[in-house]
């Protein structure tokens, strides 16, 4: 099966300050696969990832969506992308549900509500439907972002490190949706530092930060 | 004394022991209201300087009176709670706050009304109406907090504390508001406490208690609706559930 | 158990409806998170009107000078009142990252920032305009001259949304951020003050407000065809 | 009525009618607002907490 | 590598003398941040200076007019910046988790308030003393006015930061932190406001500034002693 | 070897808005041992960290410091422990090296410059020493938190998840400072949903959220 590439990147170098994180990276991502991003604490991958997303601008080189600048096609991109950072991007002040029902609207998209909370329910969040995100523990927070990465049924998943603050049910679940979306056809570029088992799933990987060994800052 | 305080500190039996009193608070209040308002329209005499104008006098002054006492009480009770961890102080501090800020406002809208024909001028900046305009605005800055704060322990604590810095600042704001008045040659016309008739004087009287049973009816219940909330994980707000 | 179902194909939908219904989702999300801080709405007046009221404690009760100088102190405090809750117009979004995901969003920034200044001038513009009658009175204006400061404010405040939001993008993730955007702001909101204030000593004094009032409108529509854009550019370069 | 001639003059409190029934219509006006939002908060309460005790039975 | 040597036994010290120390710690670490952050301390007299050259814009050029409103309008605009830099007070030191570091250390939380209000004061105080003459020579103030205008400033600022502590604990991690703040503490601020504004007219008017400089004072060591306390209990309560 | 129980909690419970997440919880930990408070996401771990530390106050029963209820001999309790949160509680415009200085400071200690850059450099931050700390990594920040807990030289170390965001490098670090300090007589309360590898020390469990079943909220 020789299914096209959708995503790639094409020589990029990133400068954070003086220091340049990393040069003449590239890679290219054909649909139903999951790109792992490796790399120690500090080698740039949060950096990379947010390249990515066209939040920030690379130094040099450029993302490409379906063979086109995402500069240029930032529109159709962002409709086929989702984010999840290091921070959750959930309001505090609003339940889980509300939290969906509000980034739904803000993609236009329209939002079933038994479906979203039966998701919130499938991440191990019933007891905190009507609770506000802010009384929230650090790993139910971070479990309706990805509820939220759910609801949005995007095709790239960019996901900076999911499994914080999960516990080991969570990081099962992540497994598995993982999984879900790679054989639906969807696509994943992540990072994490805990281990993953993604049995029959094709892993790609690429590291960071060698590219800037130590020694030449 | 043999009294057992924490028995009526305990909000359990402070629940029961409100719903009983306040029916004859708030029925006390409405014919004491009935009788002063007779007095008010039909037994005081003109008043030879401002006219029937005065007869604003009547609600004016027990509302002005209220306002401040309220606030002194709340602060007592913010005090004790903070002092013996009470809850119920607190929740009877949170339940007199609205009628206190109610209170409050009508006295400034009842002189405002009565300023016009009397000094031309619904508002002066006079020590009187900018204190009591500053105690509104503390009122409203203590409901405001509780507002924003949606723990009830936080809620609590937080507003006691800012009633008490309160309460020590009202005095020190009234003098300085005051100096500051009579320093300027300020309102020619100033609300003075001139030897009153006695008719009058007894209406006002009767509308004063009438304000206070007023005020300790709607506190109440307001406090049982707080208790409720606040405890609906015991058993005999469930079974007080099951009645109503 | 969960069953992942992603609408893959993207949607073809007519543009300028998803772009407006983008922007009343975003005029609704402040509007909600403002009702949610219950009471808000009412603490935005009693800031005016307490800042207002700190005037005359400061300069004196003779009613004479107090009349002379109300458009102004009136103006000046709706200006404090606005930049005060202007500094939290994105910060909040920027640091639990929801702001992140709304530039995500396939609509343009413009749009975001459009809805946002909106919604401020919805939650934190309106109460103003209810509240500055009762302040005329306390500073015993004549009842021509309260209708048009309300009118002046009515034409003011968005103006002061607007350009607050090119600010609040600016300072954003800044540290003190408040104080800079004060810094930055003050100065533009300047003309909106003259005509504002300008407008209302106009009826006090008899020269009319008319001239005032067109020239704040003028301003008005400005604001709203431009500063849009420079608070989204602004809010792109913030995020690199 | 030892004060009042008449009703019309009652009313009119001697040139200060306005200001005096503004006084006391806006006082009841206030008072009557706090009686029933206190009711209706009391009626409220009491049926958010049986929903929220037929929530948790289920 | 590395290797692990905890003082495991408890050193008895001066009391006193560590709580000195603890004090002045948390005033340089005040100070230390408010210099990274460069360029805050001069946006602070900036936006102090803008706000009172606004009110010659909102209330018209006669210098007569001026220099009688010029005390209060002073007075008030201290008033306001100071309120603008209080709602950062505690906030930034809790979100990133210091404010619980701290409270957490073994001297009391008193020391604590009373050290961030003083370093408060040191950085967004002293800023509006050095300004407040050019401002009072723009509005025509006599020297022995802009003086005692300096003086009253001296002893009223301190107050402003004491008791916006109090504010800024107990609206500690709120929504509407900062308009919620004003509404709390500007009632409270009244007697300063009163007493400085009072002070500088008692001099234009000739009555004299001794009286009102005198229950300034007092009002300082009043709230000098109890705000600290008021404002550690806050802390407390707010973080629970 | 029978040594004294320096922390204790009797009957802890603890309430969180309307619900009650653990009651009856009780422990006794003696020198040279590590406490692992264990639960799924949102069972409560956090909030028993923050009683044992005294930054909340329990609804009912009270934590011990060498016998005594920490309330009244808070100043001593806090002398000799050490909290690392969700938060890291470092100043983002602060370099890493002004942190742990500032710290020590608060503390009333004097800090070894020198010290303490060694021990940043042994966390993996030479390269950081003058960066401010708002432009550092995820895991990097995380890593001067812990640096500023190694410089406290506290007894009691009390770690709420700290081996979020921590590459594998990290986590095999910190399973080494945990090792010395209980060898050294240290004591440790702490969470995670990592496995930990820590052979040779004495571990001491304690689930939270059994306590309260799902059923009685
Ligand atoms: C908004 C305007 C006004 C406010 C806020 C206000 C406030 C107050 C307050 C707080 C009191 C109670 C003070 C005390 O007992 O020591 C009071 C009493 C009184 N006020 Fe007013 N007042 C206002 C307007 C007026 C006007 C216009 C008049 C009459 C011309 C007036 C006449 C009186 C009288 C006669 C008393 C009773 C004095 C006494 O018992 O010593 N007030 N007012
Ligand atoms: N202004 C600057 N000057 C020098 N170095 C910088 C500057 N800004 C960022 N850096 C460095 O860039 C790197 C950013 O890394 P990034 O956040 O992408 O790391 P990461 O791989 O995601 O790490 P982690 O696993 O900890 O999340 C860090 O090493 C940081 O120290
Ligand atoms: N006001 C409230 N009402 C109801 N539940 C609340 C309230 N505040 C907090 N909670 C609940 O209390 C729990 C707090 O858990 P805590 O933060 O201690 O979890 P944790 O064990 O540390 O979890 P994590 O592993 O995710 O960090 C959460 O389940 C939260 O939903
Ligand atoms: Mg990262
Ligand atoms: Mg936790």
């Amino acid at each position: 099966m020789d299914l096209p590439t959708l995503l790639s990147a094409h020589d990029l170098e990133c400068a954070r300050g003086e220091r340049t994180l990393f040069t003449g990276l590239g890679f290219g991502l054909e649909a139903g696969r999951l790109l792992l991003v490796q790399g120690g604490n500090g080698q740039g991958k949060t950096s990379l990832l947010r390249l990515l997303t066209g939040l920030a601008t690379p130094a040099a080189g450029e993302v490409r969506w379906r063979g086109e600048p995402i500069r240029r096609a930032r529109e159709r991109y962002h409709r086929e992308m989702a984010y999840v950072g290091h921070a959750n991007g959930i309001k505090e002040e609003f339940t889980p549900l509300e939290n969906l029902r509000l980034e739904a609207g803000l993609a236009g998209r329209a939002l079933d509500e038994a479906a979203a909370a039966q998701t919130l329910s499938g991440l191990g969040l019933a007891r905190c439907l009507d609770l506000p995100a802010r009384v929230l523990s650090f790993g139910q927070r971070r479990r309706v972002a990805l509820a939220a990465l759910l609801t949005a049924g995007a095709l790239l998943w960019i996901l900076d490190e999911p499994l914080t603050g999960l516990d080991v049910h969570g990081v099962a679940l992540v497994e598995e949706l993982l999984r879900d979306h790679l054989a639906a056809g969807g696509m994943v570029v992540m990072t994490t530092h805990q281990p993953l088992t993604l049995d029959g799933v094709q892993v790609q990987k690429i590291r960071v930060g060698d590219w800037a060994p130590a020694a030449r800052r | 004394m043999s009294i057992n305080w924490y028995k009526y500190a305990s909000p359990a039996t402070f629940y029961g022991l409100a719903g009983r009193l306040i029916p004859g608070f708030a029925w006390a209040a409405a014919v004491l209201a009935a009788a002063g308002l007779y007095i008010a329209f039909f037994l005081a005499p003109t008043d030879f300087q401002q006219g029937e104008a005065y007869r604003v006098i009547f609600i004016h002054v027990p509302a002005a009176w209220m306002g401040m006492f309220i606030y002194l009480v709340m602060a007592f009770w913010s005090a004790v709670g903070l002092a013996f961890n009470t809850r119920l102080s607190f929740m009877m501090a949170r339940a007199l706050a609205p009628t206190g800020a109610m209170f409050t406002f009508v006295s400034l809208w009842t002189g405002a009304l009565w300023g016009k024909p009397m000094w031309g001028a619904w508002w002066v900046w006079d020590a009187r109406l900018t204190s009591t305009l500053i105690l509104l605005f503390l009122y409203v800055g203590i409901m405001a907090l509780w507002a924003a704060i949606d723990d009830p322990r936080r809620g609590d604590r937080a507003g006691a504390l800012l009633t008490i810095v309160g309460a020590i600042n009202v005095p020190i704001i009234y003098f300085s508001v005051k100096w500051w008045n009579t320093l300027h040659q300020g309102a020619s016309v100033k609300p003075s406490g001139t030897s009153m008739d006695e008719v009058m004087l007894a209406g006002m009287l009767v509308m004063a208690v009438a304000a206070w049973f007023y005020s300790i009816a709607v506190a109440f219940a307001r406090v049982r609706r707080i208790i409720l909330e606040r405890e609906r994980h015991t058993d005999w707000v469930n079974a007080q559930l099951e009645r109503a | 158990m969960l069953r992942f179902a992603a609408p893959l194909e993207t949607r073809e939908e007519d543009a300028s409806s998803s772009s407006l219904r983008f922007l009343l989702t975003v005029i609704r999300r402040d509007l909600l998170l403002a009702a949610r801080r219950r009471g808000d709405w009412l603490t935005a007046q009693f800031f005016f009107v307490m800042v207002v009221s700190l005037f005359p404690l400061g300069v004196g009760p003779e009613p004479e000078l107090l009349r002379r100088i109300a458009p102004g102190v009136v103006w000046v405090a709706a200006t404090l009142a606005s930049l005060l809750s202007l500094t939290r117009l994105f910060a909040d979004d920027h640091r639990d990252g929801s702001l992140e995901q709304m530039l995500l969003s396939p609509e343009p920034a413009v749009l975001l920032t459009l809805g946002k200044a909106a919604a401020h001038w919805l939650i934190y513009g309106i109460p103003l305009l209810i509240v500055a009658p009762v302040l005329g009175i306390q500073f015993a204006l004549p009842w021509d001259a309260v209708g048009v400061l309300v009118l002046s404010l009515a034409l003011g405040t968005p103006i002061l949304s607007l350009l607050g939001a090119v600010g609040a993008a600016l300072t954003l993730g800044l540290r003190g951020g408040g104080v800079l955007l004060t810094l930055l702001i003050l100065p533009l909101y300047v003309p909106a003050l003259i005509f504002g204030a300008g407008a209302v000593d106009g009826v006090i004094s008899g020269t009319g407000a008319e001239a005032h009032l067109s020239l704040l409108g003028a301003f008005f529509v400005l604001s709203l065809i431009l500063t849009p854009w420079v608070s989204a550019a602004a809010l792109k370069v913030s995020l690199e | 009525m030892m004060e009042w001639a008449s009703w019309s003059d009652f009313w009119a409190m001697g040139g200060y009618g306005l200001y005096v029934w503004g006084s006391y219509a806006v006082t009841f006006l206030v008072i009557l607002a706090e009686v029933a939002l206190l009711r209706q908060h009391g009626r409220q309460a009491v049926l958010k907490l049986k929903r929220m005790k037929q929530w948790e039975e289920q």
